[in-house]
């Protein structure tokens, strides 16, 4: 059939923006890209999700802020970042020289220094969607109550889409009783997407010691583990909104990227295996476009939602 | 540097959970190799995904001949216990080379004291053999926990004056390095150290004002400067990160003592 | 020293109960002791805990009804169980014979459901504790609205708590936005302890065939993926509340069991592990009491919440 | 029945994708082995932390020498793969033996059809052997999906008179284990059957009242009937279940046809 011996058709269009194709990285796994840049072609990547930018410098935790635990890791940053204006001068600048799509994470501490780095980067063409992290858990002033009471999700949303130039994605933490509640306030705020999950809080203590291994007690879980709760929450989001969904949680392979497209994802990001992997996201690009060959499925658009009951 | 498959040539005890592993690299392990660099070790285990850090002790080859690098850590805990498993011909994923090294040009010639403490030591061999061969005069102050001297010939071998102290007294002078350094009344231009905190701390005082290069340990996920994992607190606002921060996989391992805060 | 000489004691008290260790069977791996007696000595145990029983007979779910992930598993069983009348004419008859603490896990489709079993048990001598699982993820009609809702969860606690016969151990979910809440509305409805993590609610997609792995779609995901998870939320919920905590999720090893110890718990159950290692429960026995000699610890319940900042 | 490490003898592919290990069991492996039992292997992997169900192909041994067993399985998914890749002298942690096993007495002597479908064939080969020992008539009717006839000529030592079907003609008659069986007319007083469930499902119907044994697949996470994750749904209330559901890896694998609904 002619059809097949064409190649597949990676491009995912969400909000208007078209990426190459549905791999993106996760958002403080992967930097600004920078770091990987040595490793895997920029250019081949559906989008670089930076690191959470603040309007100010944050100096994060204290150390120890990483522990492997059993088919993943648990960390708690803090959110160190250098601010968005040495963002936008270095940062941005760098990704100017690539062929891919930009979206730049937003944190803050309170909605208003949302707004304030939201309101910076309106201007800035070369940014080209907006994710909300109100999910991080290591933040303690604010954050975790935006991402885990569907009112304040639902007006952080709209305040943001209000002041924003680029079309807007929430990013949900999976630390919920009801995914889908959380992913309507979003869409009712008028979000142009959704991403998830965000890590799953964790602990470790050191029984040797008997201390908690990370200096802030708890860190966020991301890794292989998290993926069947990823995947549930993706579905289950999808289902709740019409607008679209980035999935991730645990991608370790193109397979594991195709599940979260049937389970409703119209993107994908690549996360913690990073760093086992620093090539991964390159190679779910090259696997997805096999998956899609191998089962004579024209565009990895199809995929999305395409689980069968 | 990249993740490349090394083969292993040869794993083995050189003292009580103390290991020597030497790998040939594969031809994708490129770019220079410092003294004071590190890689990072994946075990194979599926459970455990992150790299092992540990530093370059020795390296050879390069350019035409494959490189072969020699690793000597302490099987700890369940990672370093499963890379100590190691068999010849084994295949090892090898992250690197990673971090900054040491800046020879700074050192030598000159005399340089080297403080290893324990498995700081090992990284040391490497730096020991780099300074002897550009004309430094090298001493090396070893810290061990007993009489099991591991690399202690080698250090020889390479040309430096070897001071030794054991916690228990078995060898060399009972106490810890800066103990065999005042015993010796060993005098330096410049120091350089690996070890444990509170070894860092002191020497970092004892410095006094001369040159002192640290070599840091911290906690690592990606070791490329991607996750913000490893951080040290600097003195002042670092170049990358603009806050009082500098990764230890990139801006170091081995930072300028005054300029961190331990 | 003399005290390092003598053997630690191992024995627990938990609501008046005295255990001889503190490790437990989680309900639903275990059976009712039966299957596993040919490779653990069952006198050995802490306690044997059922798998959950409800007033009548159950089918529960379609098949497939298991699933592997990584580091762990997905089961939708749907709480199958010969109802009460078998279960204490056999499986309680049956461990009649064995000198361990008999934990009797319930299940219900309705709060009614659970009061008539906790009824039923209410005048059996060898019933030591009632577990109430509010949170089981795969039964659909209300249960899982117990588990989520503080006011309902209380509740159900007063209303047990007023027929039971038996100290009743509140069992917790972990699907839910605050694991404190939760503990604190069981506490103040009377329970005498709390047991958690049930297991968090999953998804596996096949991408081979684009179906679900599982007839439910959804199951719970347990094993050693979900401790980091479990033992946060241990030590969450044991912060908020005086009353004992029994932890449990991904328990692998004897080290796990003291990690879940030193974050709260006065004791641990083993659950998806004794799948992959049958004689799990008594190694972890073993090496429990090795790890308080080698501490030289005096006792067991020395271990409960003695992590340090 | 027990967990215990084994060592392997070999590991073989026998056909594409098919592998043919023989283990060697430990001491603690005990218990009577009946065809149609099944044993869990572990696959190394800590991501992997489920057995997987392998029906037992042959066994020797047991008493004073230690019993060896053969199993013959298809490397399709992750875990089988890797367990695949064993090599001899390589240790293999083992559950077993697992569920009933055919009752030989209700089967022996008399006229015995097997039909076997892929890799639902290796479970019948130590039944044969078991049903000419005891002066059973065997005719195994083996369907394959090609000419790829693995164990075709175990089944003719073990001396049943063996009918092929393959799905693409290439040996045998073309189609299914039914259409061997008809070519041929063979006639049976009981049949056993064991593969995929369209086809234990035709041959339900075509014993037609006929003694009809079926060896049943399920998911299972325990094996020793403490989960409840494999059942399979019954005619009948089950007595241990209480529910039309019996448990397949303790009441099964090997059910009667008229009492299992598939
Ligand atoms: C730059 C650098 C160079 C090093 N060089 C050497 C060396 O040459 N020889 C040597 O024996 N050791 C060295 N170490 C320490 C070595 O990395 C740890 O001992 C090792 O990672 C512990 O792993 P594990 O599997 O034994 O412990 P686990 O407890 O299984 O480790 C769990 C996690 O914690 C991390 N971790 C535990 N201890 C340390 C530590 N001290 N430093 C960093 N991460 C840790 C592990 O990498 C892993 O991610 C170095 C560390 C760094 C940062
Ligand atoms: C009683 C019994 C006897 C069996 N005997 C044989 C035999 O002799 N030879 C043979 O090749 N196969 C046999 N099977 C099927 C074999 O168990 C599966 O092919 C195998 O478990 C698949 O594992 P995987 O690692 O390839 O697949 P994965 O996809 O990695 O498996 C994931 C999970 O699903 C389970 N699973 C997947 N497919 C099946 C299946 N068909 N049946 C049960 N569990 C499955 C696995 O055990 C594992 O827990 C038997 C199954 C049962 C229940
Ligand atoms: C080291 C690290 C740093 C992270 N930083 C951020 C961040 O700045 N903003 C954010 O929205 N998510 C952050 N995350 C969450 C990831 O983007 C992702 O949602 C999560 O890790 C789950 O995916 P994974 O399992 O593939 O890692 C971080 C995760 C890790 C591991
Ligand atoms: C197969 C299976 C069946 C279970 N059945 C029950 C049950 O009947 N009642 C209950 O309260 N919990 C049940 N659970 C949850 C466990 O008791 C336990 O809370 C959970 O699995 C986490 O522990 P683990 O990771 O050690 O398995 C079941 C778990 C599994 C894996
Ligand atoms: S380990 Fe990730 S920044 Fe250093
Ligand atoms: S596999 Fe657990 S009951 Fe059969």
């Amino acid at each position: 059939m002619n059809e097949q011996n064409q190649r597949p058709d990676m491009s995912v269009t969400i909000a208007g923006v078209t990426f190459k194709n549905p791999v993106m990285t996760a958002s403080g796994t992967f930097g600004s890209g920078m770091e990987y840049g040595q490793f895997v072609d920029l250019n081949r990547l559906g989008a670089v999700v930076t690191k959470g930018v603040a309007s100010v410098p944050w100096e994060g935790n204290p150390t120890p802020r990483v522990a492997e635990v059993y088919g993943g890791m648990l960390n708690a940053i803090g959110l160190q970042n250098p601010g968005i204006d040495v963002f936008i001068e270095r940062d941005l600048a760098f990704l100017e020289g690539y062929d891919t799509k930009v979206i730049v994470n937003v944190c803050g501490h309170t909605e208003e220094e949302y707004l304030e780095v939201v309101e910076r980067l309106a201007g800035e063409h070369r940014v080209d969607m907006l994710e909300i992290n109100v999910s991080c858990p290591n933040v303690k002033q604010g954050a975790i109550a935006f991402g885990t009471d569907p009112a304040t999700l639902c007006r952080i949303t709209e305040r943001v889409k209000r002041v924003a130039g680029q079309p807007v994605i929430m990013k949900l933490t999976p630390n919920v009783t009801d995914i889908a509640e959380m992913a309507r306030a979003a869409e009712a705020g008028g979000a142009d997407a959704i991403s998830l999950i965000n890590t799953l809080t964790g602990m470790k203590i050191d029984v040797e010691t008997r201390r908690f291994v990370l200096a802030n007690r708890t860190g966020g879980l991301s890794g292989p583990a998290i993926k069947p709760v990823a995947v549930r929450m993706v579905w289950q989001a999808s289902q709740a909104v019409k607008i679209p969904v980035i999935g991730m949680g645990g991608i370790a392979s193109a397979e594991d990227a195709v599940e979260f497209m049937l389970a409703g994802a119209s993107a994908v990001a690549v996360g913690a295996m990073n760093f086992h992997d620093p090539c991964l996201t390159e190679r779910v690009v090259d696997g997805m476009e096999a998956y899609l060959v191998r089962h004579g499925i024209p565009s990895a658009a199809e995929l999305t939602g395409a689980v069968r009951g | 540097m990249d993740k490349s498959t090394a083969t292993v040539i040869s794993c083995k005890e050189i003292a009580e959970s103390i290991w020597d592993l030497r790998l040939r690299m594969a031809e994708t392990f490129s770019g220079e190799i410092r003294p004071g660099q590190f890689v990072g070790l994946y075990p194979g285990s599926a459970a455990r995904l992150l790299m092992r850090p540990i530093s370059i002790c020795g390296y050879s080859g390069g350019g035409e001949t494959p490189v072969q690098l020699r690793l000597v850590f302490r099987a700890g805990g369940a990672g370093t216990r499963e890379l100590a498993g190691a068999q010849a011909g084994d295949a090892m994923d090898v992250l690197g080379p990673l971090g900054n090294g040491y800046d020879l040009d700074r050192l030598a010639p000159g005399r340089v004291l080297l403080l290893g403490g324990g498995i700081g030591i090992p990284p040391l061999l490497g730096l020991t053999r780099a300074l002897t061969e550009r004309g430094a005069q090298v001493t090396a102050a070893l810290g061990y926990r007993n009489g099991d001297l591991f690399l202690k010939e080698d250090f020889e071998a390479a040309g430096a004056r070897v001071l030794i102290a054991t916690e228990d007294g078995s060898a060399g002078v009972r106490g810890n390095v800066l103990d065999a350094v005042r015993a010796a009344q060993a005098e330096a231009d410049v120091l350089c150290a690996c070890g444990p905190l509170p070894m860092l701390r002191a020497i970092k005082a004892y410095a006094a004002g001369r040159p002192c290069w640290l070599s840091l340990e911290e906690r690592m996920a990606c070791g490329v400067g991607a996750c913000l994992g490893c951080v040290v607190r600097t003195r002042d606002i670092d170049a990358h990160s603009r806050v009082h921060n500098a990764r230890v996989c990139t801006e170091g391992p081995v930072f300028a003592a005054e300029d961190v805060e331990i």
